[in-house]
């Protein structure tokens, strides 16, 4: 980071320092991760056998019938993390946070997860380690995906359909409208009140600094798969969440000096990049956890319903702001008929269902290869294929039949 | 070096004024004192619980740090967000240097200001006053370094993001690395509360230790001659006893 | 093979050829391969870049969780054929089947599918090499199964619910039952026809010695990879539905004689090894194809309704029955509560969501595991997980209603 | 070596004699005579369709082979399928003899009956009868190798798994494998039937081919005496013209 990254802090107002709640819902490990700044941490033995034991080092992957199919003198890779069980990059930080757990002592893990992914890799990361989990998922979800519900509890975790009345705050919420779809500001706040209450430990799936720390696991594991290709990258592509995938990939590049161009990508939808503010806000939605200075836009603003339930999210990591806001990392916004299109492009290509989410990094690489190929430059475009579609086959279908044309 | 924080004026205009006497008696060997802000957006619960206190009663606080001058005669050094004093900087400095203030430090200059951080720094020396500068581990290493060689009287850096919450963080790796990009005399302080902690820090290389929450916690709990005692300790840890 | 394979051969009231049939509806460089028994068959190069750009070699992988779960003295190593972008092995054959299919001039490809395993496979190698395809499903998996279709329509298939009226097996069908449900056999037979009658070719998803020739793959990269880990292979398991991924996966080690223990795993429910007769008997259930000799429950024998869709098949590839015969391969049969305990512990240590076919793998696995761990042996144990369960969740979560106690 | 194939009484049976006259006069070493089955069960649409015609008519087909023998002076090998004659086998082996048979061969021997086969190969034998073993790509090469050793006259190498359906094989590939093992004599057929099929086998090393559907095919078109000029051309190929 070329400047400091202004700090975590306290509304002006607060009755009680969400700075300290912290200390009480999050493992210290992960706490201590989370505000020790070195430049590289070192990663658990345990942990390093987690992650084999999950497949990483996961495959980076030459996407030739891509670039056949563009036409394009650029070389093309991807990082593939859907290959990991839980089918993205999240089991990363669940496996070092669920680990650290239970080091200290802890039996059990809470969070929430809005499209399953997140709740999906801390229940597993949980079992491993022979913990508990409780997952509160956002009611709407829990009814349209089934099978991310199913595969949590496969998994052993308790799956509740977020509002519940297992929490005050919850209650409250159903107390005014019994039939709340639920959101992943309330999912979270029920979480953290969990955790309190009953003495568990809460995860956290992006955003924070240590969540990228985690994910850096990615563009580490990638800058030696290139190196050992003799590949020298040029564009590095992923696409923005909360920004722990894309910090992830990108930050052990951007630290290298290797790579002469970032590309964040996010919805149109959802225009946190060309339309969001540099401010201190809360990254949830409910505004427990302190302020941290980010785009955003704003924690009460409401995402549409897009098929990337994983981009529905107001701000974007401090780091990755910062950067943006820098100008050291450029961003692009696609809209739905855009990535729909790029998906298409890529599974029948590469075979591979991309999550609607990574779909918006492979809109980019078109698009960057598009442009090698206009200006004949033999570039070589990485992106993070963060995870993959085939628990949003649904959404593919609903965009087939509004989008899709063949 | 043992640098005590006290805010001023608190818990009362009298207790104030036996803390900051007993802190130097105590072995302090400078005073920071933190002026009521208008936000108080890196401080920490407990260091906010004093201010509120003191923004009962404070009105004129000029003349209570005119009292502090007189009351005692390490240097000191005012903590105060610039983001308070932005259209009014000259005068303030003026002033303050009229008061006898040493130096200043500003917590948030290199958050909220930091495109201009050399500008402000230079507007304090041109006062003659010595420009303290606060870091953290989120300040990237060159610019650690790059400030260190600026900063007078010493290098105030941070170990925690927020003051008085005991985040657990690796205070001796944090320092031991920071040590190699200082030149300057190092202060290690923000949420530096046990004893520890202390200990590991001097023994990663730290020049100094900058102590507040703790004081005030205790005079919280057993008043200001409490205070004054642990101070006393921390001389002794210094000390090598 | 011991002895040799009794060849295919006419029923003796045959009306018409199905050995000749086969010449119209094949592609003839797969027929060749067919019937050209030869020790080693090149692969084309361009089949082995399509096989490295669906991400072959499959990784294989120790299952330390697993072998730590239970306590055992023995190495537990699995073969991971849903790393593949369909999910399982079936793309292995569906590839080559396509690329000869593409040489050869066809433009147009035709299959059935029930589970959608195959239809996926088929849909992604048709697309790959710029092909049509068309793809007759059971109409009941249709319904229940709206992700499988999605996914094929996504890879460029038309897929059709059959019966259908397209083909005159169909009609006649429905005809009869305008709400018939759909079968493998009536779908098979749709589609051969389909094929014929439009001049298409229609590609063949197991049984035939074709299609587990192209499945060796599996068993000649394992057989690599465990020689880089210096490892001696004792016991090899896989699961049985028509046998071709039980026969590619183990035939390369039986014919290098590595491995002393080859377990080949059946359903209960569908007890053919137990309680199946080895004649011959016609691999398709309409009678299309030529009678071939193998262990078989009888062409007309109605699977019950398992979660193993793809074990739901009356016979076994004739070169696994035979072995099976002469004692050369050994055969157990689980039942549905065996395999999806297996299935939970396997998902619980390692991650993985198998498909519940290749649980039944896993189930055998675990039993030679305690086995070993009662004899205090250090066997190893190698198995093919032949593809993954994200598509089967529905399946699962019933299971889990039906049978799971956690 | 040129083995013509004929089914006993096909098309009829005058024709059937010139047939066989013919096929010998044409230049053919050895007859191989089909006889009605039961089951054809692994042959060809073709071959079916003349074993249909002949189940006509045919009731005595003992006299006919004795009228087949005074017909011609070559070798007669009896195709036959052994599952026909599994209960009644020494009679009928006696009888072959006794007709003036050279040879039987089963073309089940290794596929219904291989557990036995060497007892049924020596009951041929034991008869004064020669044993000519049928093999097929689907024979694993051990096997192969060692039938190869008491196959009478030569060992038959079937290149399809079923006659008269031209499935695509490599004939080369697999004739060039099979010749490594095979020290006898390699006559190559069974859906041998293109003239390039029939030269890629013998430059691959077989020492002869059996023909058989193509004849049958040629009558059905054009009649017996267009099928003995076929004879006559594969003689030609046979002899390097």
């Amino acid at each position: 980071l070329p400047k400091p990254l202004p700090p975590p802090r306290d509304p002006p107002d607060a009755e009680f320092s969400r700075i300290d709640l912290l200390r009480k819902i999050m493992p210290s490990e992960v706490l201590r991760q989370q505000f020790t700044v070195e430049r590289f941490v070192p990663i658990p033995k345990e942990v390093r056998e987690a992650y084999i034991n999950i497949g990483r080092p996961t495959p980076l992957v030459r996407a030739r019938r891509l670039e056949e199919f563009l036409n394009t003198p650029a070389k093309i890779y991807f990082k593939y993390e859907g290959a990991t069980p839980t089918g993205s990059h999240k089991i990363n930080t669940a496996l070092p946070q669920a680990y650290f757990s239970m080091k200290e002592g802890v039996d059990h893990l809470v969070t929430e997860t809005g499209a399953g992914q997140w709740g999906t890799a801390v229940a597993l990361s949980a079992r491993m380690y022979g913990l508990n989990s409780t997952i509160f998922m956002v009611k709407v979800s829990y009814e349209q995906k089934p099978q991310r519900r199913t595969i949590m509890q496969l998994y052993g975790a308790r799956v509740f359909a977020s509002p519940t009345s297992h929490t005050e705050y919850g209650k409250k919420v159903l107390n005014e409208n019994p039939n709340h779809p639920g959101s992943l500001g309330i999912a979270m706040s029920e979480a953290i009140e969990y955790a309190l209450s009953n003495g568990y430990k809460y995860l956290v799936g992006s955003v924070l600094d240590v969540v990228v720390l985690h994910q850096s696991v990615i563009g580490l594991e990638a800058m030696k798969q290139l190196q050992e290709l003799d590949e020298e990258p040029d564009v590095l592509v992923g696409c923005v969440g909360g920004g722990s995938n894309f910090g992830g990939f990108t930050f052990p590049f951007i630290g290298s000096k290797k790579g002469s161009k970032y590309i964040a990508v996010g919805s149109y939808e959802i225009p946190k990049f060309s339309k969001g503010a540099y401010n201190y806000d809360f990254p949830d939605s409910a505004g427990l956890l302190p302020l941290v200075k980010m785009i955003t836009l704003g924690r009460d603003y409401v995402p549409p319903p897009i098929y990337s339930g994983g981009l529905r999210y107001h701000g974007a990591a401090p780091s990755l702001s910062m950067l943006i806001k820098e100008g050291i990392v450029d961003w692009r916004e696609y809209n739905e008929k855009e990535i729909f299109e790029a998906a298409q492009i890529f599974l029948q290509t590469q075979g591979i269902v991309p999550a609607p989410e990574s779909s918006h990094a492979i809109r980019a690489v078109i698009e960057e290869a598009r442009e090698a190929k206009i200006k004949n430059e033999k570039k070589v475009i990485v992106f993070n294929l963060s995870g993959h579609g085939l628990l949003d086959l649904p959404n593919y279908e609903s965009m087939m039949k509004r989008i899709g044309q063949d | 070096m043992l640098v005590s924080y006290a805010t001023l004026g608190y818990p009362n205009k009298e207790d104030y004024l036996r803390l900051v006497k007993g802190l130097v008696e105590a072995g302090s060997d400078i005073l920071e004192i933190g002026l009521l802000p208008k936000y108080a957006k890196y401080d920490g619960p407990v260091i906010r619980r004093s201010y509120k206190q003191v923004s009962t009663w404070l009105t004129d606080f000029w003349s209570l740090l005119e009292e502090t001058r007189r009351a005692v005669d390490v240097p000191l050094v005012i903590l105060t967000y610039l983001e308070d004093w932005v259209t009014s900087l000259p005068d303030t400095l003026a002033r303050m240097k009229d008061v006898g203030i040493n130096g200043v430090l500003f917590p948030d200059l290199l958050i909220d200001f930091i495109d201009e951080y050399e500008k402000y720094v230079n507007e304090i020396k041109s006062h003659g006053l010595n420009a303290v500068i606060f870091t953290s581990p989120s300040v990237p290493d060159p610019l650690i370094h790059k400030v260190s060689k600026i900063s007078d009287m010493f290098l105030y850096y941070g170990v925690r993001p927020t003051t008085g919450v005991p985040l657990p963080v690796s205070v001796d790796s944090l320092i031991t690395r920071v040590r190699t990009l200082v030149n300057n005399k190092l202060v290690v302080g923000f949420g530096l509360s046990d004893i520890e902690d202390m200990k590991k820090a001097l023994r990663a290389g730290a020049d100094g230790v900058a102590i507040g929450t703790v004081y005030i916690e205790e005079i919280e709990r057993n008043g200001v001659e409490s205070a004054i005692s642990l101070a006393r300790k921390f001389r002794g840890i210094l000390d090598g006893s």
